[in-house]
């Protein structure tokens, strides 16, 4: 299946402007509504995670095939692993104030990986593209 | 960074023990604690309800949802309740999917959660 | 929270009557439409897979409190692991005529964790009961 | 057992290389492999291609989407085509979340599934 990479972008304070990117990006490949709007939501949750905690630096890659739109984002601080994929549900006593990022990653996207290797962490979030959908 | 959420309070001379506020813009990260101090810039120790509008707000990252629900601790020490109005399709979903609704008043309108909000306040 | 149990099921080949019960209480304590169809068809990917990989035998309770609705399934082979709530996407390639009940459980639910514990496992699925969708 | 997915064929004497065919009941991991057979005993060489109509059942879990893919490939390697009529809302719901309408034609009708396919066939 032939890979398109549609662009890698510094992550930065400029959320809004990262946000355009994979906007754009993403409806052109056919994804909208829902589908478009929670990628939007993970990849913003995973940027500000570099931002927060993961080193304060990193990138942005988006990528797609036939099959699924990929946007991988890779921190400078390695410390995420395969096991923060982990999914229980934050808040559902009282109103948790942390957490939710990585919970969202998972439960708004079709697939959320975390690679770890050589003293970065890339987490991959990934939305099917499907054909009905377009 | 993302450009700053506009905050603008909207007194209603009718409800003294109510602030209302809107924002408009982006809340994420980059901006997130600058909105946090600009409304408790306008809470003032009288107000022990609040309105948000967030129908110019398209988006809203778990950091905001972080100040909102900080937002809320504050007025709910206070006994008060804390309404959100005109909430836009990706703010609905981040609420709905988190589960935070049930921590707020979700009303369509500020003129809705003003009526809410009514049978709380001083005749 | 006050916990309420509904109900324990062995699970068996009438996997119909099992789905029935699921959905019965489901929907008495609020969870409709699409939300009710994703626990349902989540719980039972768990249930096939006590029958098909977890020791042919196992329980399904169903329990709630005002936050969430959960739904235990427990085995009897224990081989499951915390590791297998990983969620990568199965048959984006070619169509991959397996993985796919592990990875529908992470997809479809709020909460999707796996616990192993004196020689079984046992699977948590859970939905939220947003007090809006009621 | 959850009960067995009733197999009825529809044959069309002006498509002899199209079998049609319905499922009724609910289809899981307890009568999937009985459905395959059933539908095996039903095929025959001539067939090119498959149309399934689904109107009538109401579940199908990952042992039946294990069914339909094997059916798919068997047709695949005819040459043809597997079209599946009649979703309804949960079949709808696994077949997009699993990505799996990309492998099937899916049409809203049987009819519909026969005027997909006409060009494909002999005049
Ligand atoms: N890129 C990262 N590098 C290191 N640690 C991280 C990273 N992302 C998340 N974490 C850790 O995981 C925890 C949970 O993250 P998250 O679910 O996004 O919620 P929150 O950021 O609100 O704590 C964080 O508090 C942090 O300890
Ligand atoms: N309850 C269980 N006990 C032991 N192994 C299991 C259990 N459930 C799943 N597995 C293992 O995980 C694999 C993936 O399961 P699943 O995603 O449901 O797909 P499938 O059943 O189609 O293989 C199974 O093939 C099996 O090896």
């Amino acid at each position: 299946m032939r890979v398109n990479h549609c662009g890698r972008w510094p992550i930065t304070q400029d959320l809004a402007g990262l946000r355009r990117h994979i906007h754009h990006h993403a409806q052109r490949v056919g994804l909208t509504g829902q589908r478009l709007d929670d990628l939007l939501i993970a990849a913003n949750e995973a940027a500000i995670n570099v931002l927060e905690h993961g080193g304060g630096s990193g990138v942005l890659a988006l990528w797609h095939d036939e099959a699924a739109l990929t946007i991988d984002v890779t921190d400078t601080a390695g410390r995420l692993t395969g096991d923060d994929v982990r999914r229980e549900l934050p808040g559902s006593d009282s109103p948790a104030p942390r957490g939710f990022g990585l919970w969202l990653m998972g439960r708004l996207c079709d697939e959320f990986a975390i690679h770890q290797e050589g003293g970065r962490s890339r987490v991959r979030l990934r939305m099917r593209l499907n054909p009905l959908e377009r | 960074m993302t450009a700053v959420v506009q905050l603008a309070a909207h007194p209603d001379d009718s409800l003294p023990e109510v602030a209302i506020v809107s924002f408009t813009g982006e809340l994420d990260y980059t901006n997130a604690e600058q909105l946090r101090q600009d409304v408790l810039g306008v809470l003032t120790p009288e107000h022990r309800h609040l309105i948000v509008d967030l129908s110019e707000l398209p988006f809203c990252d778990s950091t905001g949802l972080r100040i909102l629900l900080a937002l809320r601790s504050l007025i709910d020490d206070r006994g008060g309740t804390v309404a959100l109005s005109g909430l836009q399709p990706r703010l609905n979903r981040i609420f709905k999917v988190t589960g935070l609704f049930q921590f707020f008043a979700v009303q369509p309108t500020v003129a809705d959660a003003v009526e809410l909000l009514r049978p709380q306040l001083p005749a």
